[in-house]
């Protein structure tokens, strides 16, 4: 049997480097789709998680992410979206309104 | 399944009238909205038999969880006994006779959908309100109908007067719930528990162990509650509501304002009379209110050239009747005029609105006369429901005005300065009553001519009712015959209600005087006086106005002037609470808005947004805007509580 | 080792298990490859049906012209040998991976399927279909949403204007659609209570009047207008409006690789036959004929009955084929707003009605 | 023996898969990747019993996420990323610092090992009893879930129109101001 930390140390990866997109990509698109690299690892922490003590509290858990990000998607994606029309780029070294 | 179906039916109207049918004609509203009615008389009339026939015993039909928060229990149960079985009929057999007669009535309206789904709401809020187990259903119900009061006072809100009448009763009635509420507060604190039924269980099982305090409370809730009633039903200081919603559609005066939601107070009362029956006191306030009230209203009303103001403040000082006999202790004759006034009164104002109907919604007196030829139907039916309100002997009013008017000469010398009051509200009635009859369909025809031309009968739809009951406001005094008039059955409605009253053990002695004996002769010359006051009172309407406006009237008029005025005036109480009461919250309202809020209020959070504004631009020229410092700071951030959460 | 061991070790559970599980891929690949040909083939001959003309009849073997059918081998080999031309500036890897795709995602698909019931083969239950899911359900549903990324690749990746429009329009249509198609399946569920497909054919019996499409009309006639929505087929046919956009998303497709796109979409336009077969029509049942009869008429060859199963199947599929084609030569194509007003204006509202009432009457049902 | 070889197989492509969605320069490629990383972590949770939210994963995931972050990349018609305008601050630092916790997480967690399925209401076992991962998942989540659940649908239909009044084209706004 695979122990349940191996499955841990998958999603560790997975969610570095989705922290690490994060971080560097200057694509907001990219940096979207670094966080769903995170949320997905939090998924698999759940999921391993439900089964390590046998509960579904924790699939269930994963239900909900799952909803909150496609929220997020919709919501991110429609603002991306808006802001190509505003400022016609979709980099974040551009967009520095937040500038004081 | 029938119940539900009495319950539900008027929705259901309400919903396919409301939501579903809005561009249907005119007679499939009608239709509908009749409809859901009758179906439900027809479900009120079995159940109702049903309920009789397995012995009339209180039954709680339980509904649905709502309110369950700890000690407080607050279902949707329903309870059927014989108070709400009575209540049940008069609210769906009335009602359905009015909504058949609003068909008529709504004829010229471009589209009725509105009006029918509101009366058949108020129909079903009206129910919930009688049938509710516990206080906080019957407040839904409360609530509610005071709701469709003020859509309906407002049905024609293209015009400001209605508008303004619609939220004058909405305001007025607002005073009363706050009692009501206060009412339902104290009874959960003092008993814990707001259902009708355990309520009566706990205080007739209670005996003598209810303390001190506790009588001391319920001192206060039974006052609270009856400030409740107040509102609803219209007594003195808050009766100023009424009169103005007569400015909503006839068919709503006569059901709502009439024969159902105003006797909402008076239902309540009788509903907790074991609560009542505790507090002497507040028993001595409700009888004094309700005499008081009788007699100012009627008084009013002697005066009135609006032939729906007359009825309204006749319905005020019947329901003054009302309320005075709940105070009295006599919860039976006090439901009894309950019935026989939603009955007559409901004939009343359906002939009234006949009557405009007829006249192209003039409803001013001085217009009209000598009707009689034009619409001899409505005609002897107004006579009947006349003879009934005036107390004719042999006419429902008869029996039950001078039952309560008995009681109040019955309860102890203190008390006959009420009976005194009620009596003469009972002349002015008969002579305000006569006059309304005269003016409108004796003596010389005043209308101008293109009126007169089109006066005629109204139709079979509007008649219909009319006839219905005027048949009942004729019939329904011999249930409750007095025993001194012989008769083959007497008192069969203080043996129907009398497992609905319940004089707590404790509060016996006090209330001894209800069943006293007294000598037949006494009850002869009680009812002797007020017939005698009556037929006087009528006379004299008839000398006054039976050929239209007579010499004298006019020449009584100028002499009295001041009274005249006074009276035509209402006692100057709209005025009185416009100055006293309106104009102080309107300044202090406007204090309140311009200093409290917009000075101070805003003032601090304005306040508090520009400070922080100014500190922050103190810093903020560390920000670079760039998402991937910030995404970095955040990082370090969550690093040190990591640092800190691990070691 | 000797020849018994070999038997033996045959004869194990695994063994089995691995051999049936060959069998069956192998069936269910050499199906669905064969229908891109047939189909072919009747496409170009039924609506010459129709049009009261000929349509391919010449090409044959020798003598034999076997009305036509020669014609399908004929294109696929001059597909195949022609030269593959790769448009400059395509993204390489997703210009290759989206017709592959294609195929995949509808083969994918037609492992979930259930063509016959389970089999006891040397005291071993197997399910008659590749993997037996018991969410085989969701599992369709999820496959089937990846089929967008061969539009969406393909356009891109073509690196030309009429393939994007056409990929932008196409999968647009297919993720607006993806909801009503899961709205006219969740009625289904609630019906059979069960996202086993084998279960659902079970329980629908072999009497037409308890199979889904009886039981759920309104599902039925909305899977239909999804499927042709979700195949992107006519009156559907916007993402290839040859008229607007030379052929769409796969314009710069040539050669091999348009045979592939050909492939995907008839092989995904005969699962989701399968599909509707299965879930309204009963499947492998036998209309009238119940399984245990079957297998009583056959003497108990379980395999037979299958076979028979099997059959019935491929000729319910067939049938919603054909009216495919029916349709296709029927219906003008929508204009695209009128494609999207249908979808969310009317498909998502009715099916969302509809799975309220069916949820009512089953709760109603389940109440008595 | 063999589920353990499919998992490192699969653990090793997600690993892959996931440095490349963020190392790559070309969003639609990274889409491509963070699909298939998707679609190989639907299996691990397929392995981990999980099959319905194994399904879940791929039908709103891999079947609409991703999709609507491939059309958006389409819509907008974004070229690969370009040069950097921005300096960020000691980035070198930073992956140093994230490397370091990474690497000890990981070697702490391969180092010590905990089996799975200890105790626990549901294991595989009482869940194929229940009635399978689904009914028994649907049983849990509109009994002790309900509430968070109707919320949910709440911030779906809020997200609904939050997404729409942010993406209309404002007739009034000046583009590119």
């Amino acid at each position: 049997m695979i122990s349940i930390n191996h499955y841990l140390a998958l999603a560790t990866v997975m969610f570095l480097c989705g922290t690490l997109g994060v971080l560097f990509r200057r694509n907001l698109l990219l940096v979207l789709m670094s966080v769903e690299l995170m949320l997905n690892a939090v998924n698999l922490v759940f999921v391993a998680g439900s089964r390590l003590v046998n509960n579904l509290d924790g699939q269930i858990m994963v239900f909900f992410i799952v909803t909150v990000a496609a929220c997020e998607a919709g919501v991110g994606l429609a603002m991306v979206i808006a802001l190509y029309r505003r400022y016609g780029t979709v980099e974040t070294s551009f967009l520095r309104m937040l500038r004081g | 399944m029938l119940f539900w179906l009495i319950l539900f039916l008027p929705l259901i109207g309400a919903v396919l009238n409301g939501l579903v049918l809005r561009r249907a004609s005119k007679t499939v509203s009608h239709i509908v909205g009749s409809a859901a009615l009758v179906g439900a008389f027809i479900c009120a009339l079995l159940t109702y038999l049903d309920f009789m026939r397995s012995g009339g015993h209180a039954q709680v039909i339980p509904g649905m969880e709502w309110i369950d928060a700890g000690s407080f229990k607050a279902p949707f149960n329903y309870i059927l006994d014989r108070l709400s079985g009575m209540m049940l009929l008069i609210i769906t057999g009335i009602g359905s006779l009015i909504h058949i007669y609003a068909g008529g009535y709504m004829h010229e309206e471009r589209n009725t959908y509105r009006f029918f789904a509101y009366l058949n709401l108020f129909v079903f809020m009206m129910l919930q309100l009688v049938m509710g187990d516990n206080l906080l259903v019957m407040f839904i119900g409360w609530e509610g109908v005071g709701l469709c009061s003020y859509l309906l006072i407002g049905y024609w809100y293209e015009s400001d007067d209605n508008a303004a009448a619609g939220m004058k009763a909405f305001l007025v009635n607002r005073i009363g719930d706050i009692g009501f509420l206060l009412g339902i507060f104290l009874t959960f604190q003092t008993f814990h528990t707001v259902s009708f039924s355990q309520l009566k269980e706990l205080i007739l099982t209670a005996g003598a162990s209810l303390n001190g305090e506790q009588i001391h409370a319920i001192g206060w809730i039974t006052l609270a509650l009856f400030v409740g009633a107040c509102g609803k039903s219209a007594q003195l200081p808050l009766y100023v509501w009424l009169p103005d919603a007569m400015a909503g559609p006839t068919p709503v005066s006569a059901l709502i304002h009439a024969a159902t939601m105003v006797t909402a107070g008076v239902y309540m009362m009788t509903r907790v009379n074991f609560l009542f029956y505790l507090a002497p006191t507040t028993q001595l306030i409700v009888a004094s209110v309700g005499a008081a009230t009788a007699l100012f209203a009627a008084t009013i009303a002697l005066v009135q050239y609006d032939i729906k103001k007359v009825l309204a403040y006749s319905t005020v000082s019947q329901l003054g009747y009302m309320v005075l006999g709940c105070g009295l202790g006599a919860y039976t004759a006090g439901v009894f005029h309950l019935f026989t006034h939603a009955c007559f009164k409901a004939l009343l104002f359906l002939g009234a609105g006949s009557v405009i109907t007829a006249m192209h919604h003039k409803q001013d007196m001085r217009e009209m006369g000598g009707l009689r030829k034009y619409m001899p139907v409505t005609h002897l039916v107004m006579l009947i429901g006349v003879l009934a309100i005036i107390g004719f002997p042999g006419f429902s009013g008869f029996f039950s005005k001078d039952e309560i008017l008995w009681k109040a000469w019955t309860a102890g010398d203190r008390f006959h300065i009420l009976w005194g009051m009620g009596t003469i509200a009972a002349v002015c009635t008969a002579f305000y009553m006569v006059r309304l009859l005269m003016l409108t369909f004796y003596g010389p025809n005043r209308s101008d001519h293109h009126t007169r031309e089109h006066l005629h009968e109204t139709s079979v739809v509007m008649w219909g009712p009319l006839v219905v009951l005027a048949l009942l406001s004729f019939g329904g005094g011999y249930l409750n015959v007095p025993h001194v008039i012989p008769f083959p059955e007497h008192g069969l409605f203080e043996e129907y209600l009398a497992p609905v009253l319940a004089i707590p053990a404790q509060a016996a002695e006090h209330w001894e005087h209800l069943h006293a004996e007294h000598e037949a002769g006494e009850e002869w010359a009680v009812m002797a006086v007020s017939v005698l006051g009556m037929l006087l009172a009528s006379f004299s309407a008839i000398f006054l106005y039976g050929r239209g406006f007579s010499p004298l009237s006019t020449a009584l008029a100028t002499r009295f002037q001041g009274i005249h005025r006074t009276l035509s005036n209402k006692y100057y109480v709209d005025e009185f609470y416009a100055s006293a009461v309106v104009l102080p919250l309107k300044d202090m309202s406007y204090f309140l808005w311009k200093i409290v809020d917009v000075a101070i209020i805003d003032g601090i959070v304005n306040g508090v947004s520009q400070g922080c504004m100014l500190v922050s631009g103190l810093t903020s020229f560390r920000m670079s805007g760039s998402l991937h410092r910030h995404g970095m700071v955040m990082l370090v951030g969550i690093l040190c509580m990591l640092t800190v959460l691990l070691f | 080792m000797g020849l018994d061991e070999l038997l033996a070790l045959l004869k194990t559970d695994t063994a089995i298990e691995i051999i049936a599980a060959v069998i069956k891929i192998l069936v269910v690949l050499v199906v669905c490859l064969q229908v891109p040909p047939v189909m072919v083939w009747i496409e170009r001959r039924a609506p010459a049906m129709m049009q009261r003309r000929k349509g391919p009849n010449r090409v044959g073997i020798f003598q034999w012209r076997l009305y036509g059918l020669i014609q399908s081998l004929a294109d696929t080999v001059k597909l195949v040998f022609k030269q593959e031309v790769v448009p400059r500036g395509a993204n390489k890897v997703a210009y290759h991976l989206a017709p592959i795709f294609g195929v995949f995602t509808a083969l994918l698909i037609a492992c979930a399927i259930p063509f016959g019931n389970d089999l006891m083969i040397f005291g071993q239950k197997i399910g008659l279909s590749v993997v037996r899911l018991d969410v085989g359900f969701l599992f369709i549903l999820a496959i089937s949403s990846l089929a967008v990324y061969t539009v969406t690749l393909a356009g891109w990746s073509s690196n030309s204007k009429y393939a994007l429009l056409g990929s932008l329009r196409a999968s647009a249509q297919m993720i607006s659609y993806e909801i009503p198609l899961g709205m006219s399946l969740v009625p289904i569920v609630v019906i059979f209570g069960t996202l086993d497909l084998n279960q659902i054919v079970v329980s629908q019996g072999a009497f037409p009047w308890a199979w889904g499409v009886v039981r759920a009309p309104v599902s039925f006639l909305l899977f239909l207008i999804c499927m042709f929505a979700e195949t992107n087929r006519a009156p559907f046919d916007l993402a290839e409006g040859e008229s607007e956009l030379v052929a769409g998303f796969h314009t710069e497709y040539n050669s091999a690789k348009f045979a592939a796109f050909f492939l995907g979409e008839y092989v995904s336009m005969f699962v989701l036959s399968c599909l509707a077969s299965t879930i309204f029509f009963g499947g492998w049942q036998a209309p009238f004929i119940p399984y245990e009869t079957i297998v009583k008429l056959v003497g108990g060859y379980n395999w037979i009955a299958a076979i028979i199963g099997f059959t019935v199947l491929i000729l319910k599929a067939s049938f919603f084929m054909w009216v495919y084609v029916w349709v296709r030569w029927t219906l003008p194509r929508f204009r695209y707003d009128q494609l999207m007003g249908l979808g969310w204006k009317f498909m998502l509202p009715v099916g969302l009605v509809n799975l309220l009432v069916t949820a009512l009457v089953m709760a109603a049902l389940e109440f008595h | 023996m063999s589920q353990e070889l499919m998992f490192y197989a699969t653990a090793f492509l997600i690993t892959v898969c996931s440095v490349m969605v963020v190392t790559n320069r070309n969003p639609v490629v990274s889409a491509i990747y963070l699909v298939g990383d998707l679609f190989l972590l639907a299996a691990v949770f397929a392995s981990l019993d999980a099959h319905f939210v194994a399904a879940i994963q791929v039908l709103v995931y891999a079947g609409a996420i991703v999709v609507l972050f491939m059309f958006v990349i389409m819509l907008l018609n974004l070229g690969p990323e370009g040069k950097a305008h921005l300096r960020i601050p000691a980035p070198e630092l930073a992956v140093l610092v994230l490397t370091i916790i990474g690497f000890t997480t990981i070697g702490t967690l391969l180092l010590t090992g905990q089996a799975p399925g200890v105790g626990g209401e549901w294991s595989p076992e009482a869940i194929q009893t229940n009635g399978g991962n689904t009914f028994t998942i649907a049983m849990v989540l509109f009994t002790k879930f309900i509430w968070p659940f109707e919320i949910s649908s709440i911030l779906i239909l809020l997200a609904v129109i939050a997404a729409i009044v942010i993406a209309k084209k404002d007739k009034k706004q000046v583009v590119h101001d």
